[in-house]
């Protein structure tokens, strides 16, 4: 699927043309398409003069980027320790098996991404789920399905 | 620069001893080092030519050579090849015009010339001083004029 | 508005205190990450709605102002009315208008918002009369709470920039140096390398130009004191690396900032904007010929990367694999230029160091650690938040007298420090003083600050493997021992809690621990096998119980335990019946369930779902 | 000059040289899968961490990687000590459940005494040990064609999308420094295949005998301006052209003379 890269050239100009720049630039893609596509990835090294292959070591090293399109709902998970002895395990799990996908994946419908993140510092709150940026605090497995509609 | 490792090609009898010597020279767990230099025949009955890095001034191999493994070494004037660093990815092998750096498939290594560190073992055991090794004097003229692309003798 | 000199600054500030007089009261909600995820952004939209509606006299939408984590995050949304300090917890939208007539309008307090004392069961109607907050002493997060995260002229207010005129116009770079070495100030970000010495060696290497940089990785879960003081005070760090670049010699700073903190980039650039706009940085700050900027550097999403010399490979734009430091950052770090590298808290602590000067700064915590430390004390205990304490004060203090004890009352089983790094600490190390070096020496670390505290329901086998699992994930995969080493310490793990592993496997994993350590490249490898090496030391009869009796004690670990319906407490509300998604619990309603052990995949589920206590693990 | 001790000998070294390359002048054999001279040294492996220690030091000892650690005066080095000896056994014992038909790593094992990892062995895991060399010699080549992809324990080395990769010009220099032989290629007709990628060889125009890529010497031809009528013929063609040549002197010469 090729996505409409119009707005490409000017998340590059924002940034000085170095190699510094690139994880800020894949960050901006990444914000911008909700995944980084393989043209854009090419479009960069070619801008930054960054070796190909180093732009996909960088894109798949960090977890920030998604090499494959996301969903329209990202529900990332909290599993740093706090929300781990707190029950997002249990959570995880419910929501892996209400969308029949396990964490790091999208459903075939791109409706929905699952993913885990390892704290996002709302440790009080534990365990947290965020849905498209916006925060849940102290989620119990009974939320889980209020949070799907959610984001 | 003491001295300089000269070919006659002249006074060559095609007998092949430098070749042995240089094998010897280079056994490694003795097992044969291909020989760096190869007597050919030049055209005519007779005439042998001994073929060996002629140790140029602008040697293509250094240029080719992306890992930065083949050096001239000063002393000697020998282009030297650090082992240690090849890659083996032949592009000296295909780019020297004289095709005096060499494929050694025994030991699986690519190998030239470095004139045994200055002091040749083919010089030593050519018969008949087709291969000299000719001290350096001042009224010597700098470099003897070959009819070829990259003046032979050494600086 | 640039402030070109020292004069600039006392008159600026004193306009900031007129402005802030002209409201006798104001009106502080925390923002900071707990109140956030708990609904305190829709708490101060209604705030503002109503304002613009109502007509108060001396006070206006001006006096709202949205500050930085309070601290007491349990409680939260906070919301406290100054001058007098008046602390209403948990607010939900719906009281915004009652606090707004009684608290602001009139001199009213809305008692059933104030905060209960669990002891002493007494309504308290200021925050500094808590045991919570008045047992603490504050420096890195003087700020926090107390001002808006989005006003340099809040900050000024509370001598935001005195440091810096002071070093910049009376102090030369070594006697800068000299001071932060005297305090004694050792890094925050958990390794504790006096920072004194850190600058001194940046400053006389000879190769130019020299770099500072902020860590603000904070990759350690449970930590979040880093977040809470770029979101909520970024001036102060901001003002730490100028006085910092200015006695190392460096015109270019970056702050890393993890990927995992949107709000916090967002506020360190609006702080940046205005420290250029109000001429703390830039060309020429302050009228001298120091120039110094900053540039914030997102990071992409790697544990690792809190190491400084992967850190300062992700701000050159390339994968974050650390390399070994024989030759320091400080000599050779980013773009292979002698770099400073300090964590956000320390830099925080900067400012306070030069006006009070390293001697006052010295008298507070022990003679080898000194000062204070800011911990984000979380987990079962009761009063989740953030935290800061003199070095020195004990883990029991911290836990009971500030953290308010356990949860539900439930017994202490121990309390993780220094996350994936550091390790566990039992109830016998509860009186030990917390430093630098104490809890290394008992096998866990202070760290960077996180302190989760555990209760009987946290199995350390469990938790070992959950951190094993982190790092194999976390892992840049570089090194051998690091890869491959944690990934089969991790099986192992795996083996123990599922009650397939021998005696031996345990003395396996200790051999292989210490391989690890000896052999791996950086800090993540060297420290991964802490979190086993300290819950085998303290915890190993609950190793042995999975082992020999294949029964986890803390009924956790999945293949060991069973979940069974107490028919006499069940009264068939159904609730666990929908939630279980492998569908192993059966019953009509108003009749006691129960659970097919076979199809039970013993995920925790219906246990979690019953509030009626009617299923037991065994 | 620093002097140093190596296994109790006195051994001499340049500032600045590290210890790997003077424990090797010694003659003392250490592993050290992941270093080649052609590249920087990476520290990957561990493989050849020795145990050094200092009189002012008392007693107190470090163990470092020697491939990247500078020579220091009065530097005290064991290559064998218990310690470092049992390091390298786990290294090659986790080794060997990563790529347990490797030939390089089972010769290793048997060297250090193992026969079979104490480990589980990984499932479906290829003989690549991630030492890097492959991408760091593409890279100082200036190629940098191919790279690692992902983190951790599912780290691994590809190709840009694990598609041909556009940078590669084929010169094997990956395949042939790789100490398990991972990288597959094949050299059929006039084609070589390598990371699915598909390349010309240059046939010798006198006996045929295939050389290197096209594409390989067209880089070299371009970059470091050697005329591509060098890469026409093959070596062994060269240095009988080359007798030719000088054969046809010498016969000029010998006419003269006679």
């Amino acid at each position: 699927m090729n996505q409409d890269l119009r707005k490409l050239p000017k998340i590059i100009d924002h940034y000085p043309r170095k190699a510094e720049s690139l994880i800020a630039v894949l960050q901006d893609i990444q914000k911008e398409y909700h995944y980084l596509p393989s043209e854009a990835l090419k479009q960069t090294a070619t801008a930054l003069d960054v070796p190909l292959s180093k732009v996909l070591s960088v894109s798949t090293f960090y977890n920030a980027f998604s090499l494959y399109p996301r969903g329209e709902r990202v529900i990332r998970i909290c599993v740093g320790t706090t929300c781990h002895i707190r029950g997002a395990r249990q959570i995880q799990e419910q929501l892996e098996n209400r969308l029949n996908i396990k964490a790091g994946q999208t459903t075939p419908d791109l409706k929905y991404t699952l993913e885990v993140v390892n704290c996002v510092g709302a440790c009080a709150m534990a365990p947290v789920v965020i849905v498209n940026g916006k925060y849940y605090g102290s989620v119990k497995v009974s939320d889980v399905k209020k949070l799907l509609r959610r984001g | 620069m003491k001295s300089r490792f000269v070919v006659t090609p002249n006074l060559c009898t095609g007998c092949r001893t430098c070749e042995l010597a240089c094998s010897f020279a280079h056994a490694i767990d003795g097992k044969l080092g291909k020989s760096r230099i190869t007597v050919l025949n030049g055209g005519m009955k007779d005439l042998w030519i001994p073929v060996v890095c002629l140790q140029c001034d602008d040697p293509a191999c250094v240029k080719s050579c992306l890992v930065d493994a083949l050096r001239r070494n000063p002393e000697t004037g020998a282009v030297e090849l650090n082992q240690e660093k090849c890659v083996k990815c032949m592009a000296c092998v295909a780019a020297c015009p004289f095709g005096c750096s060499l494929f050694d498939e025994q030991h699986d290594m690519v190998v030239k010339c470095d004139l045994c560190g200055g002091d040749p073992v083919c010089a030593h055991f050519c018969p008949s001083e087709a291969l000299s090794l000719k001290p350096i004097t001042e009224n010597q003229p700098h470099r003897q004029q070959m009819p070829t692309s990259a003046p032979s003798t050494v600086k | 508005m640039r402030v070109q000199t020292p004069q600039d600054l006392q008159n600026l500030r004193r306009q900031c205190l007129a402005e802030q007089e002209k409201f006798p009261k104001r009106v502080l909600v925390c923002c900071g990450p707990g109140c956030l995820a708990n609904g305190a952004a829709k708490i101060v939209e209604e705030f503002r709605r109503l304002l613009k509606k109502k007509r108060i006299k001396d006070f206006s939408v001006k006096a709202l102002k949205e500050t930085g984590c309070h601290g007491l995050c349990q409680q939260g949304p906070l919301v406290v009315i100054e001058p007098r300090g008046i602390f209403y917890t948990k607010v939900k939208v719906k009281h915004v208008e009652e606090i707004i007539e009684r608290s602001i309008r009139n001199d009213e307090i809305v008692t059933d918002l104030l905060y209960t004392d669990p002891k002493t069961n007494r309504t308290i109607e200021s925050y500094a009369d808590i045991d919570f907050y008045s047992r603490q002493h504050r420096i890195a997060l003087r700020n926090l709470g107390k001002i808006s995260q989005y006003s340099i002229r809040d900050y000024i207010t509370r001598d935001g920039y005195q440091a810096l005129a002071k070093a910049l116009t009376i102090m030369t770079p070594d006697q800068v140096i000299e001071e932060v070495t005297t305090s004694g100030l050792r890094g925050r970000g958990g390794a504790g390398f006096s920072t004194g010495r850190k600058w001194a060696t940046c400053r006389k290497a000879e190769e130019q130009p020299h770099y500072v940089i902020c860590n603000g990785d904070e990759g350690d879960p449970g930590a979040f004191m880093d977040r809470a003081i770029m979101e909520g005070d970024p001036h102060s760090v901001l003002e730490g690396m100028i006085i910092c670049a200015f006695a190392v010699g460096s015109q270019d700073g970056y702050i890393y900032v993890r990927e995992e903190y949107p709000l916090a980039v967002q506020n360190l650039q609006l702080a940046v904007d205005q420290a250029n706009e109000y001429g703390f940085l830039g060309e020429n700050i302050l009228g001298t010929n120091f120039s110094f900027n900053i540039k914030i550097s997102r990071g992409g999403g790697a544990f690792v990367c809190g190491e400084s010399s992967a850190l300062m490979k992700s701000v050159a734009g390339q994968v974050g694999e650390p390399r070994a430091k024989y030759v320091r950052s400080v000599l050779k770090g980013l773009f292979d230029k002698p770099t400073v590298l300090n964590n956000v808290e320390s830099f925080a602590n900067v400012p306070v160091v030069i006006s009070e000067g390293g001697k006052q700064f010295a008298t507070v915590g022990t003679s080898k650690s000194t000062g204070t430390k800011a911990f984000s004390l979380v987990g079962k205990v009761c009063n989740t938040g953030l935290i800061e304490v003199p070095m020195g004060t004990t883990l029991r203090e911290i836990i009971y007298d500030i953290g308010g004890g356990i949860h539900n009352d439930r017994p202490f089983k121990a309390v993780q420090t220094g996350g994936p790094s550091g390790g566990c600490l039992p109830e016998s190390k509860l009186d030990l003083p917390v430093d630098f070096d104490t809890l290394t020496e008992a096998g866990s670390m202070m760290g960077s600050g996180g302190m989760i505290v555990l209760d009987d329901h946290t199995c350390v086998v469990d938790l070992a493997k959950y951190f094993l699992s982190f790092l194999v994930e976390e892992s840049c995969g570089k090194c051998i021992p690091c890869r491959e080493g944690l990934y089969q310490l991790h099986r192992l793990a795996v083996n123990i809690s599922e009650g397939t592993a021998t005696e031996e496997d345990l003395e396996k994993m200790e051999k292989l621990s210490e391989m690890i350590v000896i052999g791996s490249l950086c800090g993540l490898g060297k420290s991964g096998p802490n979190p086993f090496l300290s819950t085998i030391r303290y915890f190993r009869d609950e190793y042995l119980a999975h082992i020999r009796d294949k029964h986890c004690p803390a009924g956790v670990c999945r293949e060991l335990i069973r979940y069974e319906v107490i028919p006499e407490k069940c009264d068939g509300c159904m609730a666990c019946i929908s939630t279980c998604v492998v569908e192993a619990i059966t019953g009509k309603k108003g009749e006691p369930h129960i659970i097919d052990q076979d199809k039970c995949d013993k995920c925790g589920a219906c246990y979690a779902v019953c509030n009626r206590d009617a299923i037991k693990v065994i | 000059m620093v002097h140093l001790i190596i296994n109790g000998k006195v051994a001499q070294a340049e500032e600045g040289e590290m210890l790997l390359t003077v424990i090797r002048r010694q003659g003392i054999e250490i592993p050290a899968l992941c270093h080649h001279e052609a590249v920087e040294p990476f520290g990957a492996c561990r493989l050849c961490t020795v145990e050094i220690t200092k009189e002012e030091w008392n007693g107190w000892k470090n163990h470092v990687t020697s491939c990247l650690y500078p020579v220091e005066s009065n530097l005290i080095v064991n290559t064998h000590s218990p310690t470092v000896i049992e390091l390298r056994k786990t290294l090659i014992d986790l080794l060997l459940a990563r790529c347990p038909n490797s030939l390089k790593i089972r010769q290793l094992a048997e060297e250090y005494g193992i026969t079979k990892t104490s480990y589980e062995e990984i499932p479906d895991a290829d003989n690549c040990i991630l030492c890097g060399l492959c991408t760091r010699i593409c890279d100082q080549m200036g190629f940098d064609a191919i790279s690692t992809v992902d983190r951790g324990h599912g780290k691994r080395v590809a190709p840009p999308f694990d598609e041909a990769p556009p940078d590669c010009v084929g010169c094997l220099a990956c395949a042939l420094n790789c100490p398990t032989n991972v990288i597959e290629f094949t050299d059929e007709g006039n084609y070589r295949t390598i990371w699915k990628k598909q390349f010309e060889l240059i046939t010798c125009a006198k006996c045929g005998k295939k050389t290197i890529t096209k594409e390989f010497a067209e880089v070299l031809s371009e970059s470091r301006n050697i005329p591509m009528s060098y890469f026409e013929i093959c070596d062994e063609c060269h240095r009988k052209e080359l007798a030719q040549a000088m054969g046809g002197i010498c016969s000029w010469s010998r006419e003269a003379v006679s």
